[in-house]
């Protein structure tokens, strides 16, 4: 069963980011997604990027599907089916949150639920920073150096954690930048938190197109913590196809 | 108390994973064995790796009803599928290995490459309702799932069962033409379709589907208990088992183990240790010692 | 805006009530078609007074999810009928009369008596699930079938409409083999059993029944489907139907009408009344002014 | 879906009658019915004679199935769905209750629930009497004058409604007998309520063969009331059998 809804409200963000919300009666909690049809063309998952009554998604042009959803207009439809999956969980302490591209859709509401953390948003380039508008005191770093910090968001976080004490870790981002992060967590014996992305079906546990080392993204994540995350092996390294075949990242 | 035998292979308990749900990858069939499943049915390979048909590929019903599925049979290809099975394996008990293929070759091929592998028995799937050239649209014809089961009988020394469509006006028939085969898994996912009226389009991408879950549980059991009255070998009952009371009624159909599917989207990984639990307490309840009893005991003639 | 055609056959809505619920008496007949339904299908009635299968003859599955039934054909006799039908006309709706037999000669038989009572259209039961020798027995022959529908159609100048079962591999077949007659009606019950463990004995006296309600539809739905995309002929869905979204689900699907069973259960019979009203409010707001622009629109190629 | 309830206790009542109490969690109205499956045997209706959470039914032996379950012991099992259908509604005034043969049954858990009343309690003969016990103050009549009035249960109630006024009358018991209350309701113009029987195949109101006039008794009855009890020509003439063929009474 799918419901449908209408699109009130599109916001351009960043270079190839679209915002879409739209009203869901449904409880959502950071770090869940949605199941979202465009009939004709495609489903695929979004994590909510707003979690009040009027919900967001912000979502990355990149193919067929999302490339359709940015020719949409306010009124248009959506067919959703969600939220699936577990979210993220507020630990207590100083959090240190760190967003690469499009990640910073999923962490967003989460941020907005934290009292004492620091924020990296990490992009290629300036323009495909998101929402530094939305999170005015974020750390910026860019891997071509056109705003803040120049290098890696992982670089930047190693200096700061250097700096400063952090009780855990939140991260969503390219799979590398996510599995260097568990990395540094591990290292250093902070707890982390990370929101991960595999092909995802069904998106309610049964196909096993989404999983990873045994766990199901859709299920058991998408946000998987410490220590699980340290044991995950294929972190960084392998996913599976549609088809199911595994291959290298 | 739960031990099962379906034909030569000794189950610790009639509750085997489904095939095509949580078992395309080791690992994850490793964590379903750990959970407390008596047995595991690989997702159905194929000679040649196949993404299956586009997003979407499930619909759910309203109120946990069940499932429309056209995953359309994507999977690795059995070359690349050996390892997944020695990760399985590790769970101490046995593997099913599920083949799809479009002629006796091709299953006889695949069959002897499971058993390379190290699957415990082979699972024919002469069955999926949705994907054109395999599975129903060859366990229709009585002829050739003749051939088939006799071809792969020859080809490997495991057991080897042959996975039933209900999709058929004498599904005896098709039993019959099977009895070559170790067991008979009845039933696969029943033909199917559900339009989106906002959308004014079939929700799967492929138009058709399987439809599985509690509400194909009549059907199963009706399969089972028409089989049962007419022959003797060994049959696992799937289609709607969500609860020890499922199993119970499937066995008492006529069916020497159960295989479960759908109800992991409602229950969790752990519905195979539930449910033992719930049937070793039932058993005690109601003085039975040995599951095996339960084998058949509605059948009425 | 509700108004049908089925073939020749006009509806004041495309709501009719289905063989077999509600439709033995004349005086509830025209009770129903007071509350709104736009057409009444009778009880199948046969050559001889027939008592049916001994009770229990329903079971009703746990929430809502539907009804497995074996009547039995229970019927007071085609020679006792007539007063029935004559009753049920003055409820100014069409009166199909639906009728089983166990060869072309029995349904000819019947249908012009049928006629003479004054029935404005005929069913033939081809697909009753659970009676030896007839229904479904004489639906899956389509030799049979069509000779049945030949027959029937040469002796009697009613529309003449022929209901199929879904307990086949390939209801395109049958439906081709029916061609002649005016609509097709799919689905009738699929077949099903079902066990109480407590008991340890299927609750049916008769042991199998037909499975009814809400967990067919998406059964019905691909058979009319399925039919649509081959067939231009008048087709009646009946499976499942609930709401006004059922309605549409089936018309979308390729359906001129639909008739509705088992959820006067849980609906009562103000159904017809208030899916007529819920498909009005939805036409409205989706901007359709004629029922019939539903028809077929979800069929992809 | 049956519920499985053991049987707690059986009471021997009259000549052919037993109650059978067994728990069941349900909420019974008077008047309401359950089916009872004996499997392998039968299943048939049978109205409530206890309504508490020991429930009870007041069986008449008549045929095969209800032969079994005067067979039964305490401890034995039985298979029930329901309640069923509309029971009594209570009104107000002064309430004459008609109970003949094992209609008693029916109008038990009814009469335990008025404040205003007068019961007759008829039977063939004083064997057959049913709660006498129960309802000590009951008036009694029996066919062959072998206790309290001689004559039928009408005629008695005829000189009361002579004697008394009466604001409504409930009745139950063998169908000439609930016709011809019925009747005497509507000359007298006093309200009735008659709970009626007809062959029972579902008991959910899909099947008409328990139908009367067009109304079914399982869903829309098995309790009608005034003014539709005095158009139902049926009432006392003619019913169906299993097969639906209608037949005089
Ligand atoms: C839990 C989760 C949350 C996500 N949240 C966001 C988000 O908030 N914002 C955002 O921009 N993107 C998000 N994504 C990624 C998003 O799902 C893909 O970008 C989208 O599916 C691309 O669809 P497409 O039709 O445009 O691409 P296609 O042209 O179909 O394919 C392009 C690539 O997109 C990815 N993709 C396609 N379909 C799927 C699918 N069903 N499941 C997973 N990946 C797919 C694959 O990498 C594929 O190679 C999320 C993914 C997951 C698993
Ligand atoms: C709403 C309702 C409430 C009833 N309440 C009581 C009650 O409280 N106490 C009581 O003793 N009896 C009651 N009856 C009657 C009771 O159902 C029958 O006596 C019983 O079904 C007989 O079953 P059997 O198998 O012994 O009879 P059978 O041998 O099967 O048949 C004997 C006769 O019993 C009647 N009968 C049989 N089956 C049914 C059926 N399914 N539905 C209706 N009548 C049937 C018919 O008149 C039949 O001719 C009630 C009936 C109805 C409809
Ligand atoms: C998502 C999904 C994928 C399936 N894939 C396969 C498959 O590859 N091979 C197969 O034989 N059966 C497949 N099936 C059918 C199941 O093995 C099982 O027969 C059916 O779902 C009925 O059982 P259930 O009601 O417990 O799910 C699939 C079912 C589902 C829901
Ligand atoms: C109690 C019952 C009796 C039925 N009797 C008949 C019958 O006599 N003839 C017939 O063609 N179909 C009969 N049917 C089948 C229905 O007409 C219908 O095809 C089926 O129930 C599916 O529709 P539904 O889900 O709306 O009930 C019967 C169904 C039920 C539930
Ligand atoms: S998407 Fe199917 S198991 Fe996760
Ligand atoms: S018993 Fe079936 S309608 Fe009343």
């Amino acid at each position: 069963m799918y419901r449908v809804v209408e699109i009130e409200e599109i916001k351009e963000e960043a270079k190839g980011i679209k915002t879409f919300r739209f009203y869901d009666y449904q409880n959502v909690e950071p770090g869940q997604f949605y199941m979202i049809w465009l009939p004709g063309v495609d489903e695929f998952p979004m994590s909510v990027s707003y979690v009040g009554d009027l919900k967001g998604v912000t979502v990355k042009k990149i193919g067929k599907g999302t490339e359709k959803m940015h020719g949409m207009k306010e009124g248009d439809k959506l067919w959703i089916r969600g939220p699936y999956g577990h979210g993220f969980k507020v630990e207590e302490g100083k959090a240190l949150v760190v967003g690469g591209g499009s990640g910073m859709a999923t962490l967003a509401p989460l941020i907005e639920k934290l009292n004492d953390y620091e924020v990296i948003i990490a992009a290629r380039n300036k323009e495909e920073l998101l929402f530094t508008e939305r999170f005015k005191d974020a750390q910026i770093a860019t891997d071509d150096g056109s705003l803040g910090y120049h290098g890696f968001a992982t670089e930047l976080a190693e200096i700061m954690l250097e700096e400063n004490k952090y009780d855990v870790i939140y991260t969503c981002g390219p799979e590398p930048m996510m599995a260097k992060m568990v990395e540094i967590a591990k290292k250093r014996e902070i707890k982390i938190q990370a929101s991960l992305e595999r092909f995802m079906k069904c998106g309610i546990g049964i196909c096993d197109s989404c999983s990873i080392n045994g766990y199901r993204v859709c299920v058991d994540g998408p946000v998987f913590s410490s220590p699980l995350l340290f044991d995950m092996d294929e972190l960084g390294r392998e996913k599976r196809k549609p088809s199911g075949l595994k291959v290298k990242i | 108390m739960l031990q099962v035998k379906v034909g030569t292979l000794n189950l610790r308990n009639p509750l085997i994973l489904a095939s095509g749900i949580l078992d395309e990858s080791g690992e994850t069939m490793l964590r379903i064995a750990k959970n407390g499943a008596g047995g595991i049915v690989t997702k159905s390979i194929g000679m040649k790796e196949r993404e299956g048909y586009e997003n979407p590929v499930i619909y759910e019903f309203p109120e946990h009803m069940g499932l429309l599925n056209a995953i359309g049979l994507a999977n690795p290809g059995i070359e690349n599928y050996g390892d997944e099975i020695r990760i399985a394996k590790k769970g101490g008990v046995p593997i099913i290995g599920s083949i799809f293929g479009s002629n006796e070759d091709e299953f006889s091929y695949l069959a002897k490459k499971m058993e390379e592998y190290g699957a415990d028995a082979i699972e024919l799937n002469l069955s999926c309702p949705h994907a054109k050239g395999y599975g129903m649209e060859i366990g229709i014809d009585t002829e050739l799932v003749e051939r088939i089961v006799k071809n792969v009988k020859r080809e490997v020394k495991i057991p080897v069962w042959a996975k039933l469509t209900p999709n058929t006006s004498n599904i005896v028939d098709i039993a019959k033409s099977a009895e070559n085969a170790d067991a008979l898994v009845v039933i696969n996912t029943v033909k199917g379709l559900a339009i989106d009226i906002d959308a004014r389009m079939p929700v799967l991408s492929n138009i058709y589907g399987g439809y599985s879950g509690r509400c194909i549980k009549p059907i199963g059991v009706r399969a089972v208990y028409d089989i049962r009255r007419e022959m003797d070998i060994p049959i696992v009952g799937v289609g709607g088992v969500e609860n020890y009371r499922d199993v119970i009624e499937y066995m008492m159909a006529g069916a020497n183990a159960v295989e479960i599917g759908t109800a992991i989207r409602y229950k969790g990984i752990n519905v195979f240790g539930e449910i033992a639990e719930n049937m070793e307490r039932w058993m005690k309840e109601n003085e039975f010692k040995d599951v095996e009893e339960l084998v058949g005991i509605a059948q009425r003639r």
